[in-house]
């Protein structure tokens, strides 16, 4: 396809693309009867604990992940080639499965009277109460987006040259020194995409708080969905809400590529 | 402490059930330039390696002046080396790709200086401190590898294939600025490579191997002028490789008629391999001729003309500056110290 | 670390990963008082016509994709490198808006007094009534799940090594010969991967269907949804119908892979 | 038709404002093996990319037997390419591979077949029809990149450093049957490579560049014996490059003594470059030495020594199959016709 052909080809993708976030900044900025205003924006400062809870458990749960899903990779990327698919299909298995049937299995699972309580009385163990709690939406998140931190941090690992772990050792580095100065270094686009991959969609998360949480601790996923399919039904305010969420991601993705890119040059560990 | 800094004894090594090394014994003096030649999949590489301590024997020791190293992982040697495709870390930068092997002992940031900035002089890389690897050209990265496998001060440095990856030109001037580190530090290299020249060039003592074997180890000029059999001739140089039987001390039949040559001690007729270098048989004229045979092509190598003369019975190849044309009948005479009997393999 | 200390840790991620799993097997094999019973799975014949509108419009979805987004990701691997970066990113700008407020923006636009009958009334022609119909269904897919096969394609793409192109044209093929017999046989992982991730999140999809097809198109994702959350509450009979389709998948998803490893020597175009 | 297939006229060519080729003008005849040899950067494999038509020159003109081929695509020339990475289609088998410009044609399915077999064995390949390329060594890519490029009958077959991926014997191997191939099929070949032995033992005519400019053109023999400058003369082989001064016709000043020579026709006391091939400096005993000097090292590489001899002002590179010990005074001799003096660049 030339040049010249493929211009307007580009232009009317571009359209298709763009025309629905040109609406969405019309719905962002305007009233219920179609008057442009900052109203919306200013009704999101009301939600400000919801914006608050939301980043933090994103927060905390791709640390989470990065602490849990780093080794997994690692380890992962270490074992028998033969293996490794294997282990990798088991970690993605969950990823095929229905999001909600996964949520539900854990709610099962941390009841009051659930799994967890009924096997831990078998052994003669005190029940938990885990269920409804921040810790329970954690765990939930962390469950839904591991996958998400251990694929790219694994594909990055996987492609480590042998020869410069051989390298670093033949300088005298050892086991550990070998991990801290040369193959976390060498992950750590990985890292930077994983984080990205589970923080993006964990910030705007939404029926997982409703499940695991018990409705206590709404989320900004679970705010935008009442303004568009529940009970408090104002198509502009989540417009306003979601725009806001995209600018901060898209402020977010920018500082990593950039930290990232400049990787090769100034990252150094101390 | 014995004369030998490494000793290998006996060693053994299999990748998958294949043999790669079958039984290997070689020592390297302290301060030599030693090299393993052989063509690819010979086995030199794991020989290289588990000097390194890459790769641990399956039988056989290794040994370190005299100690048992087959258990000592590569960051306890005091060997560098390196790698053939030069294995540079590309996350950082020139200076921190020197610099690695001190971080790691956690030298003082000003001696680290001071110790980079002298192997940037010393590999002619001033200036280059701030440049990212990746962005320097093959001969420029093979610089950097000297300078980060050197700094460290080991007392042998090996080196995989280190020029393979450079061009004819660079290749040269690389061979000359290689030896003089060498002389220079006063440290024992091993070398591996598939190209002779290099070997001879280069080395104080060449290890021919072939197939998991040493076939052969001495000095270039052992190795150039008294192959110990026809495998050894054919790879250190261009060689005609005949047939032929000794029919006593002194006396070998080739070509259909008999020579003198200055080999003995073989069996009565033993049927052996005649060893004849392209640039040993001479064109003469007249009664002086051994043979006689026909001009059958000509092609021009710059210092000499390489030409095929077809004898009866076998089809030589010879250098000489001069060139008879195509089609000409020629003389040939080879003198009895030029004809190598070895025995078949 | 070492094989012996990472056995252990990749066991008690398998109990992690795999527990709730388990959990579903229990939930789809038992009925609502716990005895074990195939009636989840016999009950699934009942919701027939949604198990095939789900599978045609995921199908139908993803060959539009490979329609639309083939030739796109083509285009843009053919643009100067120094805009490239600037289109990927314009094809994933959606990707970083909830998804509801993506869907919703297409409702307000396709309504029968949305902005596109309004557009067109604007220029004098008649209006079109999308709303409420599969097709509407089809275009949100479309629209969500385009990027998923825009970006494998065009990874695929722009790795291809200009040398094969050179050396096809220097053997006799012109522009569209090159095409159609080195680089689209060479982007066929591509396609795969890109088929793969639109038709698994395509088929059980949810919500779009409700928004943009008025509730009369429910597909297995709403169903599955009205077991867990909605007003059906059946987690049984969900777990039953998530597991169905996630044997479907990994079936399609173990076709499409053991295609392309052959596609090396038998993939022959005519 | 002309008696030239290829010409080139005052042909440029810029990349990104840098001028790549200055003004290239060459002829390649019919059935002719043509060389083009330079260091990398010199614009060698642009001048065969213009030729094969993946570049397009920015001036001048090219012609293929009269003819101004400047605007037409690659697909429609009777010249077929072998890259320097073999560019081999990695989704087909090595039999698609090599049928792949029959298929393009719809050449019928026997006929495909009985050519890709005849291709196959010409480049002794039978028997890896149903092979992955991707499984293949470095020689069996190349041998399978020939039969693809060959088997559409080109006119001409454009090579860019297709032995550069090889090892030292296998390029020797294929030296001689790339040649054969040309023989046998009759094909004009224009072949890229920087290593001058290659140029020297396979062309008929060979093209040294150097940025982007046509320094000489010439058999081998005329490149070897008759540089035109220092550049050529240092690249085409080892030589010992000083400067001087003519004095009159057949009349040099260097190394602090006057020569005869037999150069004649410079400006009186033009300063001039003074080159002299290592193998043309012998040495001699008494007063047949022309100059004295003090042996500084002596490396073995094969066939002769080379030794670097010190005399005053210049230290000589000497190639000889004789050797003195380091140390010893030499007396060194150069025949007339040795001596090779060309203008300053």
């Amino acid at each position: 396809m030339k040049a010249r052909t493929s211009v307007p080809y580009i232009f009317w993708m571009a359209i298709f693309v763009v025309a629905p976030l040109i609406l969405v900044l019309i719905y962002a900025f305007s009233s219920k009867n179609g008057a442009p205003t900052f109203d919306n924006f200013r009704m999101m400062a009301d939600y400000g604990p919801i914006f608050t809870r939301s980043f933090l458990l994103a927060f905390f749960a791709t640390i989470i992940c990065l602490i849990i899903g780093y080794p997994l990779a690692y380890v992962l990327s270490r074992q028998d080639h033969r293996y490794q698919p294997f282990f990798v299909m088991l970690i993605m298995l969950p990823m095929w499965m229905n999001f909600l049937l996964r949520t539900y299995a854990w709610m099962s699972i941390l009841e009051n009277n659930g799994f967890l309580n009924r096997f831990l009385a078998t052994v003669g163990l005190p029940p938990v109460s885990i269920i409804n709690t921040p810790s329970a939406v954690l765990l939930g998140m962390v469950y839904n987006y591991l996958p998400f931190m251990v694929l790219p941090v694994y594909n990055v690992l996987i492609k480590i040259d042998v020869k410069l772990i051989e390298a670093a050792q033949d300088l005298g580095a050892n086991r550990r020194t070998v991990f801290r100065r040369v193959i976390f270094p060498l992950s750590f686009p990985g890292v930077l995409s994983g984080v990205t991959m589970v923080f993006v969609p964990a910030v705007s998360t939404f029926i997982i708080s409703t499940m695991l949480g018990g409705g206590k601790y709404m989320m900004v996923g679970d705010l935008i969905e009442k303004q568009f399919v529940g009970a408090a039904y104002n198509p502009h305010l989540g417009s306003a809400i979601s725009l806001f969420m995209m600018l901060i991601i898209i402020i977010c993705m920018s500082v990593m590529n950039r930290f990232d890119s400049n990787s090769g040059e100034e990252v150094i560990l101390p | 402490m014995s004369e030998h800094l490494i000793r290998l004894e006996n060693v053994v090594k299999e990748f998958g059930g294949k043999r790669i090394l079958n039984s290997i014994n070689l020592t390297v003096k302290d301060k030599e330039f030693l090299t393993l030649l052989g063509p690819s999949g010979c086995g030199k590489t794991t020989t290289l390696r588990i000097i390194g301590g890459f790769e641990t024997p399956d039988s056989g020791v290794v040994y370190f002046e005299d100690q048992n190293y087959n258990s000592v992982p590569p960051y306890k040697r005091r060997v560098n080396t390196i790698f053939q495709k030069y294995a540079l870390f590309t996350h950082l930068n020139v200076y921190e790709n020197i610099a690695f092997g001190l971080r790691i002992q956690k030298k003082p940031e000003d001696e680290i200086k001071n110790r980079v900035c002298e192997m940037l002089r010393l590999v002619n890389l001033e200036g280059y401190e701030k440049r990212s690897v990746s962005r320097l050209s093959g001969g420029e990265q093979q610089r950097v590898a000297i300078a980060r496998a050197v700094i460290n001060h080991p007392q042998v440095l090996l080196l995989d294939e280190p020029l393979g990856a450079l061009d004819l030109k660079l290749r040269k001037e690389m061979q000359v600025e290689l030896k003089d580190i060498q002389k220079k530090l006063g440290i024992t290299f091993v070398y591996v490579t598939h190209d002779q020249e290099e070997a001879l060039t280069m080395s104080d003592k060449i290890i021919v191997m072939n197939k998991g074997t040493i076939l052969q180890c001495g000095t270039p000029l052992d190795i150039y002028n008294e192959p110990q059999n026809a495998f050894v001739a054919d790879f250190i140089g261009e060689s005609n490789i005949l047939p032929g039987v000794m029919i006593g001390d002194y006396k070998a039949v080739f070509a259909g008629r008999d020579f003198e040559c200055s080999d003995f001690g073989f069996l009565p007729d033993e049927n052996v391999d005649v060893v004849i270098r392209p640039e040993d048989l001479k064109i003469v004229s007249g009664d002086a001729a051994q043979l006689q045979g026909v001009v059958r092509s000509i092609v021009f190598k710059g210092v000499h003309y390489e030409m095929m003369v077809e004898t009866e019975g076998f089809t030589f190849m010879i250098h000489s500056t001069l060139c008879e044309p195509v089609g000409t009948t020629v003389g040939l005479y080879i003198q009895p110290f030029d004809i190598h009997i070895m025995h078949k393999a």
